[in-house]
């Protein structure tokens, strides 16, 4: 018995010890001022670069899954490639123009032929000097479906051919507007062709030319990238170390910003916005975002096979009402189904804006009597699906339409409406420049994304012109009455685009930051004061 | 002994088989996305069937299940659909973090609650057990995610002692560990209360007293190992809890555990890691309560006697 | 002897007789001031879960939303304020009591009956019985009820069924454990061998002796397992497979209000005031009742 | 009287339960002397046990007070005594043995260890020599000593017993209670366990208070009695004197009830009534209600005890007349 005892005696003295211990590392060189200064830790330690701090820490909503640009489309992940590799042209977060960097120049010789003229200057961070070759074996790989999952993306590339070291030619099916901007995205990362061939490098995907390098990827805790030393550019990365900190809980994201264990917090809870603005320490930067929220009605099956029907729901919805509910009015309405802020939006159209009396008529002239239909409404766990939902739920419930809703993991919301098992579901889409990732992706016949399963032969020629149309004014003419005519069939109601809401240190510079959150870190640093 | 510990190690066998069959079956019947999971939003049709057949979803829930135990037998897990790493491994590297994790949490708890226990014992029915009562009470009716943001607001943020989540070092363990030890000090500290109530009206208590033991001695010496049997039970039920109990504090601290790894791949259908990583629960499951078994009979004589003769 | 009896005062003797076991523990129990407490604050939540509907509209006031009133902090209009949807959370709380009663007492009552049975026979006859039931317990036990409750949703839906379904399983796991042990403890006492000796058949003697006598740790696990039942709906909701939305569950309330913690605390904070109270109120009655039901602290 | 080891003068316990006031002891007033045995006997509820607890001062203290009274141990008061000197006292000046062997030792701990512990904490030696000592108390007390690892539960009541004597004798203490030490064995170890402490107790010139129902045994091993009911003393004296010349009706109402070997067919009469309820004690004398021989005074004050004899004293009105006799001895 007295063994008991004493080992219990010893786990106390120990855990004392570690409380205790713990207590004094901090309190000697913790922060003085008031609230949640930078103190503690690897914080307010000065890196190899005179006035910048170490580390630079991100705390981010959710863990990374994958390594390899090609295997994977989710923007957690891309905004890892943006710091350790670097594309053809690359996209401005002002204009939302492709500007050059891996390629000097470019021009469409013909219809079907993009020219590019290639740096001569750049290498990998592993010394190897960039050429075409690179090039070619980076999109020959990206085509294929067996090595890579973003093939659909080039769909329109018939083959990218090496007219010199540093020029390469794409040919394409046909002309197309969005063809630049694909090749912009992170999963299209210029990877380097030696690494491949070297087959003793068993990843050889993390060699790029970016102005950070992979270091160590510990599951659920961080991911670290180290600064780059051999950049070709004249402008390298500051922080000594860039490290992403998956903190699921939005309240925990918070609290380590204010504590100053990260330095920036990804998707701060707007509630908690106020709160943070009064913290001295922090800076709360809020700007129009890109990702649009829709609720949609799957089109091909009753009861929304009924367009009538599908305008008596839009008109039910209360947009105002639901910005202010979930977003604390940190959001914009619109009425049309391209985001806000993408070329050629335009929302001037008559619509189907919150009218109770007309959605009862609608609804009546649809054929369905007051408290006759029920629906299923298919959403995402998680905010802020489960705080619109309930607000739906009572629009329609106004109406007489009853609304069941029902709660999945996202992955298997996107396979439901996949497959059509749905009636109404709520989702949203990201789009900063490409007009197709609209018209084709969301609303052409049998394209995967459709989740609204919408099939009408007039959008499918209008997306593939808009595509293809050289000429500005008429391609936004097309886009407008594409964008008339897709409100009045209404596949969906879009109801808000949601403002992008940052927290991060106030000493931090070098931000690029865009509205949907594909953020590029790479020139980003905390300056010591 | 060692004949009953071999037969209950024997026993284990079963157990994992039954409990493979149980979850691979519950994850098949939970349905959703797996390949859905694994692929981007835009990959094709193509793409989507090609990868199913790969991971071979197609076949008869039997063959899949078959293979999958093919593959045990080897000891081969399988990998993550979510994040390609070895099953065995991922569960391994995060098995040391939660038994840390659940380890202090425990500690914290018998701190708090065997006193706590013993002092609403010997008080009983006056303010001071009621008071005592509640505050034992005060951990388990508050929910953990929410003791824990208030801790993390007080300590981490306002008076910055500590820091807020993560894992690199010991004084990251307190704050997760206070917040699940709390927890878990109410059952202890009830079955600490009932124990004590029982033991001290004991004759044996009299002799031992009539002895010339001072009243400490008897409350803790004689009282306290006869106690210990109910007690070594709550905190062997409240250990394996713990395992897979604490996802949601994990997830408040950020603190890669085992809870965690199978909330979150529950989440993502990632059936390989759910299905693995739910075995080696129950294996250490077992071996916890094993343990917890033998130390009945190191604290109880006449238990021993009965797992001895019955071989 | 029979005159001698006789020759006692009447007074005293009928004073005892009357008194059956019940009559005596409920006596005792009023003694006690914590489960006097306790009672009074149980039988209230009763009527309150009874009374919902008649005190409020269901549809109006309490899954009917006004943007306009959204998250009031508590005044003299609201008790405990209004949440994101203007939706009042006392009224809410109130209503919802039969929702979480059910939950934490439905699967409670469930897993106490099957963990009972198992527990006891496992106990009582140990060898093969009592290694199968406690690996199965082993099992279920390393299953979360996160899983149970995600697959049995998915075969009968969001339900509050499924949900007591899939916290009762985890409960009978904690029951079946602690009855294991005290019937181990207390088969080896006489009064339990003197049973035999009259010849009972085992079924009674674990109905009439041996689980009366290992009342005292099930009390203490029912009235821990029913709050911590109620909370688990909360994470499980958190997850999507709890109760159905708008369902006004103490557990959802408290997760949905988990955003708000530190701007709008109150709709986080009164329904976990209102479980934490409940989990008191049923751990001092069971406290209360485990001392009157002790034979043995009769003073 | 000559040297008294222990002096009780008009001790006074109550039990404060939830259902009222238990008077288990009112006034009582005992001494033993050195080296001598003194029989407590009475019914059960008389306050035996809780006399033998007094002198240890282990009355449980929640519901149990002591209101009064002094025990004077070596000439000690134990109701003065701080815990440390009460701590020192047990085990080692005076010991218990109790009655119920099968539950008075820790079914956890090794018998040896409990013999042990005893002896450790007055003579301060390491357990390890402790442990020797308590072979040698097994052996004393008629056990193997290889038994001493061994756990209670793997003895018999009988064993249990001589165990539970060794703890008591471990530290040689010079007074010893024993409350009702063979009740709970059948006849044939009862008379083992007799034999056992009498020659224990000369050997080691001990003075114990024997706390007792069964008359028989008093007569075996004692030299005084103490007839005790309802939580006083009745009547005390040398057995001789108690036995022959009982002057006390309730203790003839004990003798008459009590089979008798030589006159087989002798009709056995039982003490009418019943024991008093201890929440509502009758006034004057305890005993009256029941008393064959009770009168008019008996009912007004309590008697007190005065001397009829040698060493032999009694608690009865009846004998303001000094010629009052008993029926029993009325040739005495």
């Amino acid at each position: 018995m007295k063994r008991i005892l004493a080992m219990l005696l010893a786990l106390v003295m120990v855990f004392a010890l570690v409380a205790c211990g713990g207590n004094n590392s901090t309190t000697n060189n913790g922060g003085s001022t008031s609230g949640g200064s930078t103190s503690g830790g690897s914080k307010g330690e000065e890196g190899s670069i005179p006035g910048v701090q170490k580390t630079l820490t991100i705390g981010i909503a959710s863990d990374i899954n994958e390594l390899d640009p090609q295997q994977q489309n989710d923007q957690i992940n891309n905004n890892c490639f943006a710091l350790t590799h670097q594309t053809l042209v690359f996209l401005t977060n002002d204009t939302n123009e492709q500007v050059p960097c891996l390629a000097e120049s470019w021009e469409w010789t013909d219809d079907t032929h993009l020219v590019f003229k290639l740096v001569q200057n750049a290498c990998f961070s592993d010394g190897t000097p960039f050429n075409a070759d690179d090039v070619v074996f980076t999109y020959q790989k990206a085509m294929d479906p067996e090595r890579s999952a973003v093939a659909a993306t080039l769909s329109l590339v018939e083959s990218v051919n090496k007219i010199d070291d540093y020029t390469v030619e794409f040919v394409t099916k046909s002309y197309s507007n969005e063809l630049l901007s694909v090749l912009a995205g992170y999963p299209l990362s210029i990877l380097s062709k030696e690494a491949y061939d070297d087959t003793s490098n068993e990843q050889p995907y993390l060699i790029g030319t970016g102005r950070y390098v992979f270091k160590e990827w510990k599951e659920g805790q961080s991911v670290t990238f180290v600064r780059n030393e051999n950049f070709w550019g004249d402008d390298p990365g500051q922080a000594d170390e860039i490290i992403f900190k998956p903190i699921l809980e939005s309240a925990s994201r918070v609290a380590a910003l204010q504590s100053g264990d990260i330095d920036v917090c990804i998707d701060p809870p707007i509630n908690e916005l106020s709160i943070l603005q009064e913290d001295a320490n922090v800076t709360v930067h809020n700007q129009a975002g890109t990702r649009l929220f829709y609720l949609g009605f799957n089109c091909a099956k009753e009861p929304f096979d009924n367009q009538t029907l599908r305008q008596a729901i839009a008109c039910a919805i209360n947009r105002e009402e639901i910005i202010n509910g979930v977003l604390d009015g940190y959001g914009q309405p619109q009425t049309t189904v391209v985001n806000r802020g993408v070329w050629s939006f335009y929302d001037d159209m008559e619509g189907f804006d919150y009218d109770v009396d007309r959605a009862k008529q609608l609804l009546s002239e649809a054929g369905y009597s007051e408290g006759e239909l029920t629906v299923d409404l298919y959403i995402s766990n998680g905010s802020p699906y489960t705080s619109i939902a309930p607000m739906i739920q009572e629009y329609l419930r106004v109406i007489g339409v009853t609304v069941n809703i029902q709660q999945f993991d996202e992955a298997t919301l996107k396979s439901e409406c996949q497959s059509g098992n749905q009636q109404m579901f709520l989702w949203r889409w990201n789009v900063i420049d490409r007009l197709d990732e609209i018209y084709t992706e969301l609303f052409s016949t049998d394209y995967p994304t459709n989740y609204h399963h919408y099939s009408d032969s007039y959008v499918d020629e209008m997306a593939v012109k808009v595509l293809t149309e050289k000429d500005k004014d008429t391609r936004l003419q097309l886009s407008q009455d594409l964008q008339t005519y897709l409100v009045e069939a209404c596949p969906q109601v879009p109801l808000y685009v949601a403002d992008l809401v940052i927290a991060y240190n106030k000493n931090l510079q070098g931000t690029y930051l865009f509205g949907g959150g594909n953020h590029n870190w790479s020139w980003a640093y905390v300056a010591l004061d | 002994m060692i004949r009953y510990v071999l037969k209950r190690l024997l026993f284990m066998i079963p157990t994992i088989l039954l409990t493979s069959l149980i979850i691979y079956w519950a994850m098949d019947l939970a349905g959703g996305d797996v390949v859905g999971n694994m692929l981007p939003e835009n990959a094709t049709q193509e793409q989507r069937d090609a990868l199913t057949e790969e991971l071979g979803l197609n076949d008869p829930f039997v063959v899949r299940y078959a293979r999958y135990m093919a593959g045990l037998v080897t000891g081969d897990m399988g990998v993550s659909y979510k994040t390609g790493k070895d099953v065995f491994k991922t569960f391994m590297e995060r098995l040391p973090m939660t038994l840390a994790l659940g380890g202090t949490a425990l500690i914290v708890a018998c701190i708090i609650s065997i006193p706590l226990g013993i002092y609403t014992a010997l008080n009983q029915n006056t303010w001071k057990d009621t008071t005592g009562m509640v505050f034992a009470l005060f951990g388990v009716s508050m929910p953990n995610f929410w003791l824990g943001l208030m801790l993390m607001l007080i300590f981490a943020v306002k008076l910055n002692w500590l820091p807020s989540q993560g894992a690199d070092g010991p004084k990251y363990l307190v704050l997760p560990a206070l917040t699940v030890g709390l927890g878990l000090a109410a059952l202890i500290t009830r079955t600490t209360r009932s124990a004590m109530l029982d033991v001290i009206r004991q004759d044996y208590m009299t002799t031992a007293k009539a002895k010339g033991a001072s009243h400490r001695r008897v409350i803790y010496y004689h009282g306290l190992k006869n106690a210990m049997i109910p007690i070594v039970t709550a905190i062997g039920m409240q250990f394996s809890l713990v395992m897979t109990g604490s996802a949601l504090a994990e997830v408040v601290f950020s603190w890669p555990g085992i809870g965690r790894l199978v909330f979150e791949s529950i989440d993502s259908r990632d059936i390989p890691m759910v299905t693995g990583s739910i075995i080696l629960c129950c294996v250490l499951m077992s071996i916890i309560n094993l343990i917890v078994d033998l130390i009945y009979a190191f604290l109880d004589p006449r238990i021993k006697a009965q797992y001895s003769n019955k071989g | 002897m029979s005159e001698m009896s006789k020759a006692v005062s009447t007074e005293n003797l009928n004073e005892y007789k009357g008194r059956s076991l019940a009559q005596e523990t409920w006596r005792r129990l009023l003694k006690n001031k914590g489960a006097v407490v306790g009672m009074i604050f149980m039988v209230l939540l009763l009527i309150l879960a009874l009374s919902g509907d008649f005190l409020y509209d269901y549809d109006t006031e309490i899954i009917g939303m006004n943007m306009s009133e959204a998250r009031l902090a508590p005044s003299a209009e609201h008790f405990f304020g209004t949440d994101q949807l203007g939706r009042d959370v006392f009224s809410r709380i109130v209503y919802g009591t039969r929702y979480s009663l059910i939950i934490g007492v439905g699967s409670v009552a469930v897993g106490l009956i099957v963990g009972l049975i198992t527990g006891s026979l496992a106990g009582f006859y140990g060898g093969m019985w009592d290694q199968l039931v406690m690996r199965a317990n082993d099992i279920l036990y390393s299953i979360p009820n996160i899983m149970l409750a995600v697959v049995i949703v998915q075969v009968l839906g969001t339900s509050v069924l499924s949900l007591v379904i899939a916290l009762s399983i985890s409960s009978a796991t904690s029951f079946a454990k602690i009855t294991r042990a005290a019937v181990m403890t207390i088969r080896g006492q006489e009064y339990v061998e003197s049973a035999y000796a009259m010849g009972l058949p085992t079924w009674k003697i674990i109905l009439r002796h041996i689980i009366p006598n290992c009342l005292s740790p099930i009390i203490v696990q029912v009235t821990l397992a029913i709050g911590s039942n109620i909370i688990a709906a909360s994470s499980l909701s958190f997850l999507g497979v709890g109760v159905p939305i708008p369902t006004p569950e103490w557990g959802t309330m408290l997760s949905d209000g988990r955003q708000f913690i530190r701007s709008e605390p109150w709709m986080c904070v009164f329904p976990g005031i209102a479980i934490m109270l409940t989990v008191l109120a049923l751990n001092l009655m069971g406290d209360g009742l485990r001392d009157a039901l002790d034979p043995k602290l009769k003073r | 009287m000559s040297e008294n080891i222990l002096e009780i003068k008009d001790l006074v316990v109550h039990f404060e339960t939830d259902d009222g006031c238990v008077k288990a002891i009112n006034g009582l007033t005992l001494s033993v002397g050195k080296e001598k045995t003194l029989g407590l006997v009475g019914e059960t509820g008389a306050g035996k046990t809780t006399t033998a607890l007094s002198i240890l001062n282990l009355v449980p203290s929640p519901p149990g007070v002591i209101k009064g009274g002094s025990i004077e141990l070596d000439g000690k008061d134990v109701l003065q005594m701080s815990d440390k000197e009460l701590e020192h006292m047990r085990g080692n000046d005076v010991a218990m043995i109790f009655q119920d062997p099968m539950t008075a030792l820790n079914p956890v701990l090794t018998v040896g260890e409990q013999i042990a512990e005893s002896i450790m904490l007055h003579e301060h030696i390491p357990m390890k020599d402790a442990f020797e000592r308590a072979k040698e108390m097994l052996k004393m007390v008629g056990i193997a000593e290889g038994r001493a690892y061994d756990y209670p539960h793997q003895f018999s009541g009988g064993m249990r017993q001589r165990v539970v004597i060794a703890i008591a004798l471990a530290c040689q203490p010079n007074f010893l209670i024993a409350d009702e030490p063979t009740t709970a064995l059948d006849v044939t170890i009862q008379a083992q366990v007799l034999d056992l402490m009498k020659d224990l107790i000369n050997k080691n010139h001990m003075s114990m208070l024997l706390i007792t129902h069964d008359l028989g045994v008093v007569a075996e091993v004692c030299n005084d009695v103490a007839v005790m009911y309802a939580g006083r003393i009745v009547e005390i004296g040398t057995t001789d004197e108690v036995f022959n010349s009982t002057r006390h009706p309730y203790t003839e109402g004990l003798f008459d009830s009590l089979p008798n070997l030589k006159e087989q067919g002798e009709e056995l009469v039982p003490i009418k009534g019943m024991m008093p309820d201890p929440m509502r004690l009758p006034e004057g004398c305890t005993f009256a209600p029941r008393c064959p021989y009770a009168t008019e005074a008996c009912t007004q004050t309590v008697p007190e005890l005065r001397q009829v004899g040698g060493t032999h004293y009694v608690a009865c009105h009846a004998y303001d007349d000094p010629s009052f006799r008993l029926r029993r001895n009325a040739n005495g």
